[in-house]
């Protein structure tokens, strides 16, 4: 485990533009919203918490589309496949690393952001909260849509459209968090909410994702 | 009895084509395969059905007595696969590379490993360029880094699909003199390739496809 | 004509150019914007408006300027080198990228710190604002792309791309988004378009961005320095200059 | 150039996920505005312009990450770079493709999304109106994008980097042309700014894309 | 005089090294000039640089007397460059692959062109693959499908790197067959391969690298 992780941290290391990509995917989505909505500073603070949360998910999942991508087409995850080491583990690293990379600093860039759609201070904790919570389900929930759509081409889209349903319920619970406590309520509820998730994410996914990863594998020429 | 591999009956039917019929054979320890055939005869495909990444329709694959499928994770511990595809990151150096299959064949990364790569490398002169992102190198040289696993990974069973492309005179004897120490060390090598192949002290059968 | 641009465009005589004038540029800016500081935050009066806060101006204003007209600069030695090949044009825009990001910068942190107290909020989705925040993106895209690419010449080239079609848009984003932000809500900050200004507070104003100016240029020659040795360190010149023998 | 097109249309035809793709992600992404928002009727139609106009730039955007990758990656755009054709027009030729089978969909979609979003119903021809405008522009924008990025790893997210500031002039004019037709306003001033826009990208882009094309080429190994 | 193609000191450093010191040949039409050296010694990146595909940092290069960077139109109608990268599209079949091709050579899509195509590929013993899409197509199969351009394009320099990666016995006499006829009718040919070489009836000048 320590291994692959290591590795993984060194691939991602060699191309900065991985971590740094998503969070300014992030930024300029976010900057996007107040040009097509206009900039009236009440709309903005109604919607804050859902652009924020749904910017957020499309920065995470997009990012995880070449999550395998370059293991596939680079015959490296046919290594992995055959290697004694256990799928599932490699595929929790893989998904660490990418959420270490691509969630936490969104996670730390948020409340610049929420700032900037007038989002009230109160909220900014319970925003990171929730991002922090949801991104890491999100990014396990992602990784099996990458898994499945390995090696096909223009797998990108159509990872967003396997994966979007499945999150939707991180959506759900994560903004509605954020606007519970920019309205001055309790988001206790909805926190625990994606912590249940959270858990189960992580126990089902790794599994599912490699069982998906051999079939991959197998499919290719 | 030495039997390491075995091939019973495996059919591949490709769109209406039967691609592969009823082929079988064996493969002990000590002894050398090369598979032959003309372009598109299903030699890949036979290779790959072996290592257990690619389907049969009909027939079944055992590793010392026992169908592959039952017996994955033995098979894996004890194979060498090299395909078309290298599986080498051109992000990373040679060195992290090399580090990478070290660890999946269970090796702890230390110091001694990296001696261990540092030699494979020199070995196959690859020294100079030991730190540099393998999508720089050529063709020629990032064959030569998938080679040097040949000297890393302890597998009795090496499945080498046409280890030979982009390799020059001096690549192609390297890879000879590795196949016949490997063999006289009670390896075995399942191979194809259209070049000519010599290996030395080593009677080398075929299976025409 | 051409003999003048090949003189002038050849790498050891802007190297010695560039090393002969900075100390000058530097100097004399370090005196404008020492003089510019004191005269803004010490001798000039405060705001009657605004108090002391006003001052903030003497950093944000030449900052902002400088900020386009840096990519200016930048978009003008792209479509040089893209043109005529020359390759010191492209060393002026590599040079230029992370200055004028830099002053990008400055001027969103320094107008941001002043909206806080004049608008009550950090940000506000004004014309200007936005048309700056892009700006900010153009740059970043820009260093973005070059870093992205190995081979130095094909990431001149693709950056150079990149700085010329940018500054095609940078009228067209600043127009849309001046009169996409008016169309919705006028005159939210009229202040921003100050017409007339007290002589005493406008003086260092401007030597401020005259010493912006010149900061710009120094770094700049430096810049260049560091970027023509980079590019020419094969060369025989390079390796017989004192600075590179010595190690 | 008909043979081109041709080319083009071919490939594309023996991949239907690139078509289907960018139109299910701006279905996906609309509906999951009013999961992140909230429900109430009256804030999502204030913000639908926006919500659409947002969501079809990232569908036409995304989805042009991939118009020379493969190209690039199997040698092709070699060939085509090494061939006697005129590479401007080859750009053009594949971003004419792109278009037909992933901004008209999107326009033909898009009447349907709006009554989704509670748009009133006079602003749906203005919508459609400015999406023919406006995605044809941002195909040919992002097309330079795709040719400044191909062949580097993750160009998908530093795509959208080097895009998203040229496409604002497209979202905004876009946007509040269907905003003002909302307002029962007119909305001809913004339509006519599309149409320049998409006047000024055609004579540009095909030519400033091809420079980058043949720049990336040589780049390669 | 019939001199086609002239390079002139090409100088390419790759990191700190001096990969290409001053490289400089002709070549006339009727002559074959295989370029040889080990592993990343530096063949591809000269073939780039030849085609335009690639930067050289000092030196040039002239086709039929001038730079190719002024005269590059005229160069890429008379070029035909095979590269690692054979440019064939998974997705599409064969045939459909080599419509392509002709018609960025300037072929006008016609049911000739078509039968030209399937005579092409008869020639290659790809009939029954002609509506296979090419990812189906295995290593050697794919590779012929590139060569099929040789048959179909008339070009007068050919730019081989390395033709005749995973073809088989029959693939390589069929290769070798072509470049001699393409000498004989006054073409050039320029090429890498570490496999020998036996063109009949020509000799092949070589530049060491
Ligand atoms: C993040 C917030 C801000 C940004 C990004 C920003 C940006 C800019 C830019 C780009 C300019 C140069 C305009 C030009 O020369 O055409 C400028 C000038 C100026 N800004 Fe700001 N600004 C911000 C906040 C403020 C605030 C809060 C004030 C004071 C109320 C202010 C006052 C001024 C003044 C007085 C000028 C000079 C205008 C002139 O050209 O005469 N800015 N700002
Ligand atoms: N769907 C299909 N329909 C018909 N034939 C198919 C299909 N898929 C694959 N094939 C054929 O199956 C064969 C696969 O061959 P394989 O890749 O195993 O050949 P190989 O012996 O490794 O050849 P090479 O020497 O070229 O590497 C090819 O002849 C290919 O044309
Ligand atoms: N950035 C770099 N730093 C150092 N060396 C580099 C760099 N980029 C490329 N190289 C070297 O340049 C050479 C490129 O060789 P090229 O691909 O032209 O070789 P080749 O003769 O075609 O070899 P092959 O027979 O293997 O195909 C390689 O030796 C490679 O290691
Ligand atoms: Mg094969
Ligand atoms: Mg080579």
């Amino acid at each position: 485990m320590r291994c692959i992780f290591q590795r993984e941290w060194s691939v991602a290391m060699r191309n900065p533009g991985q971590w740094v990509n998503p969070l300014l995917f992030f930024i300029v989505v976010v900057t996007l919203f107040p040009l097509g909505v206009g900039p009236s500073p009440q709309t903005l603070s109604t919607i804050a918490p859902g652009v924020l949360w749904v910017s957020a998910l499309l920065a995470v999942l997009l990012s995880l589309g070449a999550l395998f991508d370059a293991d596939y087409s680079d015959g490296t995850l046919e290594q992995l496949a055959l290697s004694g080491q256990s799928l599932p583990v490699i595929v929790l690293a893989k998904v660490l690393v990418h959420w270490l990379l691509s969630g936490m600093p969104l996670l730390l860039m948020s409340p610049v952001l929420g700032l900037l759609l007038n989002l009230p201070s109160q909220a900014i904790p319970v925003l990171m909260v929730s991002l922090l919570l949801g991104t890491l389900s999100l990014s396990l929930i992602g990784a099996i849509g990458a898994a499945l759509t390995v090696g096909l081409n223009q797998a990108g889209v159509l990872l967003s459209l396997l994966v979007l349903p499945l999150s939707v319920p991180v959506l759900i619970f994560g903004s509605s968090a954020v606007a519970a406590a920019a309205g001055d309520f309790a988001a206790s509820g909805q926190l625990l909410a994606l912590l249940a998730l959270l858990i189960l994410a992580l126990s089902l996914a790794p599994l599912m994702a490699s069982l998906a990863l051999r079939n991959g594998v197998s499919g290719g020429t | 009895m030495n039997e390491l591999l075995k091939v019973n009956d495996v059919t591949v039917w490709r769109g209406d084509n039967l691609l592969l019929d009823d082929v079988h054979f064996a493969l002990n320890a000590g002894q050398v395969l090369q598979v032959r055939g003309a372009n598109g005869s299903g030699k890949t495909t036979l290779l790959r059905i072996v290592c257990g990444v690619g389907f049969a329709d009909e027939g079944s694959v055992q590793w010392r007595g026992e169908s592959i499928e039952r017996n994955r994770h033995q098979l894996n511990n004890e194979l060498l696969y090299l395909g078309h595809k290298p599986g080498i990151k051109g992000a990373l150096n040679p060195i992290e590379n090399l580090r990478i299959f070290c660890a999946l064949s269970g090796l702890e990364a230390s110091t001694k490993t990296d001696d261990l790569i540092k030699n494979a490398l020199a070995n196959l002169s690859l020294s100079d360029k030991a730190e540099l992102p393998c999508r720089f190198l050529s063709a020629g040289q990032q064959r030569r880094v998938a080679l040097a696993r040949l000297l890393l990974q302890h597998a009795y069973l090496w499945v080498l699909d046409e280890p030979l492309t982009s390799l020059d005179k001096a690549g192609l004897a390297w890879v000879e003199n590795q196949i016949s120490q490997h063999v006289s060390n009670g390896g075995a090598v399942l191979l194809t390739t259209h070049a000519p192949l010599q290996v030395k002290g080593v009677t080398v059968n075929t299976l025409e496809l | 004509m051409f003999k003048w641009i090949h003189r002038f465009g050849s790498a050891p005589f802007v190297y010695r150019l560039a090393g002969a004038l900075s100390p000058w540029v530097g100097m004399a800016c370090l005196i404008l914007l020492c003089a510019g500081i004191y005269i803004g935050l010490v001798v000039a009066p405060s705001d009657y408006e605004q108090g002391e806060s006003y001052r903030i101006i003497y950093v944000h204003v030449p900052a902002a300027i400088l900020s386009m007209f840096v990519y200016v600069v930048m978009a003008i030695a792209s479509a040089i080198f893209l043109i005529w090949r020359l390759k010191l044009a492209d060393v002026v825009a590599q040079a230029s990228a992370p200055i004028g990001a830099s002053f990008t910068f400055l001027a969103l942190v320094t107008g941001s710190l002043w909206g806080k107290p004049m608008w009550g909020t950090w940000w506000i989705w004004d014309g200007r604002l936005t048309s700056e925040l892009l700006l900010l993106f153009l740059y970043f895209g820009y260093m973005a792309l070059r870093a992205a690419i190995e081979q130095p010449q094909s990431a001149a080239r693709a950056a150079a791309v990149l700085a010329v079609v940018g500054v095609i848009n940078i009228p067209i984003i600043h127009y849309s988004v001046e009169w996409w932000s008016t169309l919705h809500q006028p005159a939210t900050i009229s202040k921003m378009g100050e017409s007339s200004m007290h002589p005493s507070m406008k003086r260092p104003l401007f030597m401020m961005i005259f010493g912006f100016q010149l900061l710009y240029a120094y770094v700049l020659l430096i810049r260049m320095r560091t970027g023509i040795l980079q590019r020419e360190a094969r060369t025989s010149w390079v390796a017989q200059l004192p600075e590179v023998a010595r190690d």
